[in-house]
């Protein structure tokens, strides 16, 4: 069973991965990047239960703590530079270059 | 075989949701498949031996940061879909190879390895009286260090937050007496004209008619105007789509000329290129981003 | 044949303190030239005290030398350590470094009094004097030091007292170019002395000339020996305006007449034979180099008598003769101890008579407001006496007429020189013909025939500061020569130093040799076309077009056009191909690296597009190039 | 007494004091930073009485452990090399601080339209990095531990390169950029020529005296050798690594230009005749005439490439590169004569390169541009100026009685002891020397005086304080060079033997024969 959920999450980790890279909303691109933690937690909580120790969950735990606070940011600064561009196309913002 | 079961429908679920979450052009919709992917992983934690994440995801997860993303995505703007149309060459293309490849090596890689039976969490469990003390003598003891750290974080988070989103007002607040002193000082003390009256279509975006059949230049709606006209939805009508324009392009002229405008004629010709300029020419570039700042100035106020 | 006298270290007396020769005109340069113009009111008369303190100690120096026994007359010490286990600058006082003290201290301090008066109307007068002390002590560090190094220093130190002195009216253009021409030429040479210093330590081990003793340097091979020759000649060569090295000095007559006096006729020209002289321990071991120091002598005395010919300048006519007479004295210091004490000797006589006739030009020019062309002269006998006569007199010494002091000296060197080579004497010869044809056109020209002054030109005579010296350095040109040579007196006096011929020759009152009766006709000669053409005959008051030989010597016997073509002109095209190649080549190549760097990061740069999603692109692949490359490394 | 600590501690805290003062205290900070650089002074004559010249090669040792897992020690000494640098260093700085002491507040004359001249800048700023410099100067020449050197050689980057960078001339971020560049590149190879010699001696220090005859294979002695001797020749700078130099010269102001030119540009041959030598001797030999060809065509080049420059600064820049071509040819001739004659000559160059700059800069100063055709007659208006200006000149032409005639000559002696070609080549260079210096001198002292110049004043009381000590100095010197000779002879003696090297003997028994007289 174990492969199969890793598989689910190496699964759910790559679709979050290709959506960072198609879309151009910078919310949805958000999401994205919360599927791909998701996907890890999932591989952390399987492999906890592989390995019979909670080191798994304990990170996972910490992982939601994190995750909660860089959507807290994440979503600010998104709402700032909306604010500020009215736009929310991480395409748009890109005058940081060359 | 009942968490076969489960495991099986619940990834079916997850992996079409999660498809959704990308394919879907309105980002409310992605916001209601990640709710559903994050169930979803919720139910298979519970499966898993994680009672206690099972809760947290779905309390945090899909309580209140799902809850966030919507908020946002109405301060946004709920209805603005994105195109569909890629404006980096190849990166569609190269985005799902890189993602299909990493799949199939991570999957690759997951598949050589020959599992041994789960170990399962009941021996340590079973000792401390559940899956949630167990977790909570592992984070208050060993640790205890990085739990504080993450409240640290977590406080500067909503700290962040709140300086981010502030906005500070650089003037005192307009009493109703100088909102109206204003008003009745100005060219036009009574209200604009609304939108859309006697037009033919009842919409928003519709500059209304006067009694003659022409346009009423005051009621176009600026900003809805500005929009259009980037994203090229001029109305029908080829004589209020040139109004329109021409609205615009004293707008613009007068915003512009502080900047840099010693002659109207090069501000115009930067309007129309303002598609194509995305920063290209300093200069001009310097022009567009000047006239893109005044009118949101104007929408603050 | 007699060798010269091992030195003998020497303490007390005046002469142990005859570093005060050196010290007394450079305190009073320092006090000149660091005083400012506090010293401006008094600066000239504390010039000339330090300069007659210089002769009191040279002369006192020479009465006590005189009282010591011949071979015991080279008295040397040390003053200080100047390079350690190399070499230390000492004082070396012998019948040759005497004779040229007395010279210098003597004439300059002659010369000195004469600017006093010469100088009076103009400002930096105090300069001057600076700048003349300064020349002294060099000159006279130059000849009393006892080694090579000291000899150098002094040797450049004159050269930068020559070039201040040229330069002296800084403002105008052509005095500073003269100055700098002079410098750079006189480096030249300077050059060839350095180099001939290496040889001669690396040889020897030393550079000192109390240990170059001709025992010493028998040993050497005979084209080391040559080649240090050579190398010296080059630098007197430079020093002494002969040839090649030549063209600085005609020059030079842009600096103030009583530095044309003191420098460039009197004394500091002849640093080269002195050079020849003291260094006789190499030349005489090494044949071709004395052969070759002949043979410069007489082409630069053929040539500076040429040149001579053809001046209407009177300073510049002056100067050719300058070389010209120097040529005489190199061509005796070539000829070994036979002629050493007959290029002296005229070397001391010149002094005399040569500076004798600067003076006396300058007094003219005085008289004559700065004027220099001698066809803007003549009749000037009767409105100054006393310069026209010394001007004389000095003009008489120098074409050799008999019993005046030229007579002597110059007498010896061609009578040595004929004895040696025949052609060498017959050239001399000939030389001497020539100088007594532009001395005489220059006497006649400028103080005989029919006045061709300016409209503004108010001539007078001097005043008495400056027409005593003129007196007293007419003395000297009449009977310094007599008394030098008869009875062989300088030569025995100089034979410690320089050691003396095998064969000595008796000298005559009056030489009845083919060769003295051959100069004396063709000096009267000279003497005789010169009246034809410039005495009696009218003389345009713009220079004629001439024939060829005439330009040929008016331009200087092209040696300037040479220079320029030969080393100027490839000398700016290759300073400016240099700074091109330094420009583009080298800092090119440098500047186009940075440019190629610059112009690759340019377009690599165009990576960053500024799409986040670009980005995250390529860490998707990076991270998909990790798990392939763990999967493939750890096989897993 | 840790003395030579003492010497870098002063000025580091004299610099940090100075960086300290309140805004608009520039005229303390300049006062501070004299007092600094004069207690300096103070302190190393002190410390150079003490030292015997025929005692211990190094003395005043001080040894620390800094890292001891890479045996990387604060180790700090000198000999008589290294002592006379320092001197030179302490001797100027406060000459340039007092020379400089206008220099930060940019063009004072309006009437002129200043090219050359930087706006007013941060005085105080300005002192601090020089007295910094001043401290990283002292460091990097008593150094004995090689990594120790290796830090204050790139760290003395840091000062100057502010130093030009804000304080030059128009093109000073270019000229400062370069500078930077070029000497981080010989500063890398060097790190890595300084890891390896660590790793291949095996000794597990990067102690110097430890480290000398560590090394004995032929092909890694080469290898190593390259490493250093780029760094160097890049420093100091060797043909044709030197084309930074006339730019950083030419816009740094005068002041850290005399520095510049004057001690930084020291380390590069210091380095040679310290590190290449002793640590390489093999190689040294191997590579002798190479580095003899470079220094030959960069004592040519350089003159004649002066010649043809029309800035004054640039023109002193490319003189500055004949000479050092003179010095590394007296290093790398491996004779007593030539050697001590390159150690002495890079004092003298010191002071006759400072005092040519330093002169410059007035007239800069008073003109507002460093084109030699803006000028003309200045000796009629300024006579002193032009009196400094021209004995400067004269010392950088090396006329006898002043200082750098003693060392050209014994460079060019020992020199010719071994390699006469090259010492004759290198002679020429005394022609070309009296061209560019006399040629400068006539087209901005001489002739009319120009209009623009009319106005000029004479050097007046603080110029004079600037000027005199260093003419006092070449002047002394060139007369009466024995007591650095005296210190510097010993040094070189363990140098040509460590090097394993000795001098040739002349043909003649000259030398023996007074021996044995004595």
């Amino acid at each position: 069973m174990t492969t199969h959920y890793l598989v689910l999450s190496a699964l759910l980790f790559a679709i979050g991965g290709a959506g960072v890279l198609i879309r151009r909303n910078a919310i949805v691109v958000f999401m994205c990047v919360e599927l791909m933690l998701n996907a890890c937690n999932l591989a952390f909580v399987t492999f906890a239960r592989q390995h019979g120790n909670l080191d798994g969950q304990l990170i996972a735990f910490f992982v939601m703590v994190v995750a909660a606070a860089e959507v807290v940011i994440g979503l600010a600064i998104i709402v700032m530079i909306f604010r500020t561009r009215r736009s929310a196309s991480v395409d748009n913002a890109n005058l940081l270059k060359y | 075989m009942g968490e076969t079961i489960t495991f099986w429908v619940l990834a079916v679920v997850s992996v079409a949701a999660a498809l959704g979450l990308v394919f879907s052009r309105k980002a409310v919709y992605s916001a209601l498949m990640l709710g559903v992917v994050m169930l979803s992983l919720a139910v298979l934690y519970a499966v898993q031996d994680a009672p206690f994440l099972a809760a947290v995801q779905i309390i945090v997860y899909t309580g209140a940061v799902m809850m966030l993303f919507l908020f946002v995505l109405m301060l946004v703007g709920v209805d603005s879909a994105d195109s569909l149309v890629e404006t980096i060459r190849g990166q569609r293309f190269w985005a799902i190879v890189a993602g299909l490849g990493f799949a199939v090596l991570l999957a690759l890689a997951i598949g050589n390895v020959a599992f041994s039976p789960a170990a399962g969490l009941g021996r340590v469990v079973s000792g401390r009286d559940g899956n949630v003390p167990a977790l909570a003598a592992e984070i208050f003891t060993r640790h205890v260090f990085a739990f504080e750290v993450t409240s640290a974080l977590l406080i500067t988070a909503a700290l962040g937050a709140m300086v981010l989103a502030h906005r500070e007002r650089v003037r005192p607040k307009a009493t109703q007496r100088d909102l109206a002193r204003t008003r009745f000082a100005g060219p036009q003390p009574s209200p604009l004209p609304g939108p859309g009256t006697y037009a033919l279509h009842n919409a928003i975006d519709m500059p209304a008619l006067l009694p003659d059949g022409s346009v009423a230049a005051t009621s176009i709606n600026r900003v809805l105007a500005r929009h259009e006209m980037e994203e090229g939805y001029a109305p029908t009508d080829p004589e209020k789509a040139a109004l329109i324009k021409q609205v615009l392009e004293k707008d613009a002229a007068r915003d512009a000329e502080p900047v840099a405008g010693d002659t109207p004629i090069q501000v115009k010709d930067a309007l129309q290129d303002e598609g194509e300029l995305q920063g290209e020419g300093a200069p001009q570039a310097g022009v567009a981003s000047g006239k893109e700042n005044a009118p949101q100035e104007e929408d603050g106020k | 044949m007699q060798s010269p006298a091992e030195i003998v270290p020497h303490s007390g007396g005046v002469i142990g303190v005859s570093w005060l020769m050196i010290a007394l005109p450079l305190l009073g340069a320092a006090i000149l030239l660091l005083g400012g113009r506090r010293t401006n009111k008094w600066g000239h008369f504390l010039g000339v005290a330090m300069s007659l303190g210089a002769f009191v100690v040279a002369v006192l120096s020479f009465m006590e030398l005189l009282g010591l026994d011949p071979d015991q007359r080279r008295r040397g010490f040390e003053l200080f350590e100047f390079i350690p286990g190399m070499v230390n600058l000492g004082m070396l006082i012998d019948p040759l470094s005497i004779s040229f003290a007395l010279l210098i201290t003597g004439v300059g301090s002659l010369i000195h009094i004469y600017s006093v008066g010469y100088m009076s109307h103009d400002r930096d007068r105090r300069r001057f004097f600076a700048y003349l002390n300064l020349f002294v002590a060099a000159m006279l560090l130059l000849v009393l030091s006892d080694n090579y190094v000291g000899l150098f220093i002094g040797w450049e130190g004159v050269g930068l007292a020559s070039y201040l002195l040229i330069g002296f009216w800084q403002h105008k253009p052509s005095a500073a170019t003269a100055a700098q021409k002079a410098f750079i030429v006189n480096r030249v040479g300077d050059f060839g002395l350095l180099i001939g210093i290496f040889t001669i330590w690396t040889t020897f081990g030393s550079l000192a000339f109390g240990d170059l003793t001709h025992e010493v340097t028998g040993q050497a091979s005979q084209g080391t020996l040559t080649a240090i020759g050579l190398l010296l000649l080059l630098g007197a060569c430079g020093k002494s305006a002969q040839l090649p090295l030549q063209s600085w000095l005609l020059d030079a007559m842009e600096g103030p007449t009583p530095v044309s006096a003191l420098i460039h006729a009197a004394t500091m020209v002849t640093a080269g034979v002195y050079l020849v002289v003291r260094s006789g321990a190499f030349f005489e071991a090494a044949p071709t180099a004395q052969l070759v120091v002949t043979i410069v002598g007489v082409a630069t005395l053929l040539a500076g008598a040429i040149i001579g010919c053809a001046k209407d300048d009177i300073k510049k006519g002056l100067a050719g003769s300058t070389m010209s007479q120097i040529g005489y004295m190199m061509l005796g210091a070539g000829l070994g101890p036979a002629g050493y004490a007959f290029a002296i000797g005229h070397l001391i006589t010149h002094g005399f008579f040569k500076a004798n006739m600067f003076l006396g030009a300058g007094s003219v020019m005085h008289a004559m407001n700065d004027e220099v062309d001698m066809r803007r002269y003549g009749a000037l006998f009767p409105v100054m006496k006393i310069t026209a006569v010394t001007f004389i007199v000095g003009y008489l010494a120098i074409i050799g007429f008999p019993l005046l002091s030229g007579y002597y000296t110059k007498e010896g060197i061609i009578e040595t020189a004929m004895h040696h080579n025949a052609i060498l004497g017959w050239l001399a010869v000939l030389g001497a013909g020539l100088t007594g044809f532009y001395m005489s056109r220059m006497v006649f020209m400028t103080f005989f025939g029919k006045k061709r002054w300016a409209d503004d030109a108010h001539p007078h005579e001097s005043p008495a500061v400056m027409t005593w010296p003129l007196i007293i350095l007419a003395i000297g040109s009449i009977g310094l020569g007599a008394f030098l040579v008869l009875g062989n007196r300088f030569m025995t006096f100089l034979s410690p130093a320089v050691g003396l011929p095998a064969d000595v020759p008796e000298p005559h009152v009056f030489g009845v040799g083919p060769a003295a009766l051959a100069t004396l006709a063709l000096v009267a000669a000279g003497a005789a076309f010169a009246w034809f053409r410039y005495g009696a005959a009218q003389v345009p008051a713009l220079a004629p077009r001439g024939s060829f030989l005439t330009t040929f010597a008016r331009r200087d016997l092209y040696g300037d056009a040479l220079n320029e073509a030969l080393l100027m002109r490839p000398g700016q095209w290759l300073t400016r191909i240099a700074v091109f190649f330094d420009n583009r080549g080298v800092d090119g190549l440098v500047n186009g690296l940075a440019a190629g760097i610059g112009g690759t990061s340019g377009r690599l740069r165009r990576v960053q597009t500024g799409y986040v999603r670009s980005y995250a692109l390529s860490i998707l692949f990076g991270a998909a190039a990790v798990v392939g490359a763990l999967l493939y490394v750890g096989n897993i | 007494m840790p003395w030579l600590s003492i010497l870098m501690a002063v000025p580091v805290l004299g610099a940090v004091g100075v960086a300290l003062l309140p805004k608009g205290s520039d005229k303390l900070a300049k006062q501070l930073a004299l007092a600094v650089s004069l207690v300096v002074l103070a302190l190393t004559v002190a410390m150079a009485v003490q030292f015997s010249p025929n005692g211990n090669r190094f003395q005043f040792e001080e040894k620390y452990a800094w890292i001891p897992s890479f045996g990387v020690h604060y180790g700090v000494a000198v000999d008589g090399i290294a002592l006379v640098l320092i001197a030179l260093s302490a001797i100027l700085v406060p000459i340039v601080v007092l020379a400089s002491w206008h220099d930060a507040e940019g063009a004072t004359r309006l009437d002129l339209k200043s090219e050359a001249v930087p706006p007013k800048r941060s005085a105080k700023t300005y002192f601090a990095l020089l007295l910094v410099l001043e401290a990283m100067m002292i460091g990097v020449f008593a150094a004995t531990d090689i990594f120790l050197f290796y830090v204050f050689f790139e760290a003395m980057l840091i000062p100057m390169y502010f130093m030009i960078g804000s304080y030059g001339g128009v093109q000073r971020s270019y000229a400062a950029v370069k500078f930077l560049l070029y000497s981080l590149f010989g500063g890398l190879l060097m790190l890595v020529a300084v890891i390896a010699l660590y790793v291949v001696a095996e000794k597990n220090t990067f102690m110097f005296p430890e480290l000398v005859g560590a090394i004995q294979d032929p092909t890694t002695q080469k290898w190593l050798f390259a490493g250093f001797f780029i760094a160097f020749a890049i420093k100091a700078p060797l043909w044709p690594f030197h084309t930074w130099l006339p730019d950083a010269a030419a816009q740094a102001p005068a002041g850290a230009a005399v520095l510049l030119v004057g001690v930084l540009d020291k380390v590069g041959t210091y380095g040679m005749l310290r590190f290449c030598l002793e640590l390489f001797p093999d190689a040294s030999k191997f590579f002798t005439p190479l580095v003899i060809v470079l220094s030959v065509v960069g004592i040519i080049y350089g003159a004649i490439v002066a010649i043809g420059q029309t800035d004054m600064k640039r023109l002193i820049a490319y003189t500055s590169i004949s000479h050092f071509g003179f010095i590394a040819m007296g290093v790398f001739a491996m004779t007593q004569n030539a050697q001590s004659g390159a150690t002495l000559y890079m004092v003298n160059h010191g002071f006759s390169t400072g005092a040519l700059f330093l002169v410059a800069g007035f007239l800069i100063y008073r003109r507002g541009s460093a084109q030699i055709a803006d000028y003309g007659g200045v000796q009629s208006v300024a006579p002193l100026l032009a009196g400094a200006f021209l004995i400067a000149g004269l010392s950088g032409l090396s006329l006898p009685g002043l200082a750098p005639f003693v060392s050209e000559f014994m460079v060019l002696i020992g020199t010719y002891e071994r390699y006469a070609v090259p010492a004759i080549i290198g002679a020429t260079g005394v022609i070309l020397a009296a061209i560019y210096i006399l040629w400068m001198y006539k087209r901005t002292m001489n002739g009319p005086t120009a209009e623009p110049v009319k106005g000029f004043t004479d050097l007046n009381g603080r110029e004079k304080w600037v000027v005199a000590p260093l003419i006092a100095m070449i002047v002394a010197l060139g007369f009466f060079p024995k007591p650095l000779l005296d210190v510097i002879n010993p040094a070189v003696d363990q140098t040509l033997t460590n090097a394993q090297v000795t001098d040739k003997q002349p043909v003649s028994t000259v030398a023996e024969k007074k021996g044995a007289g004595q």
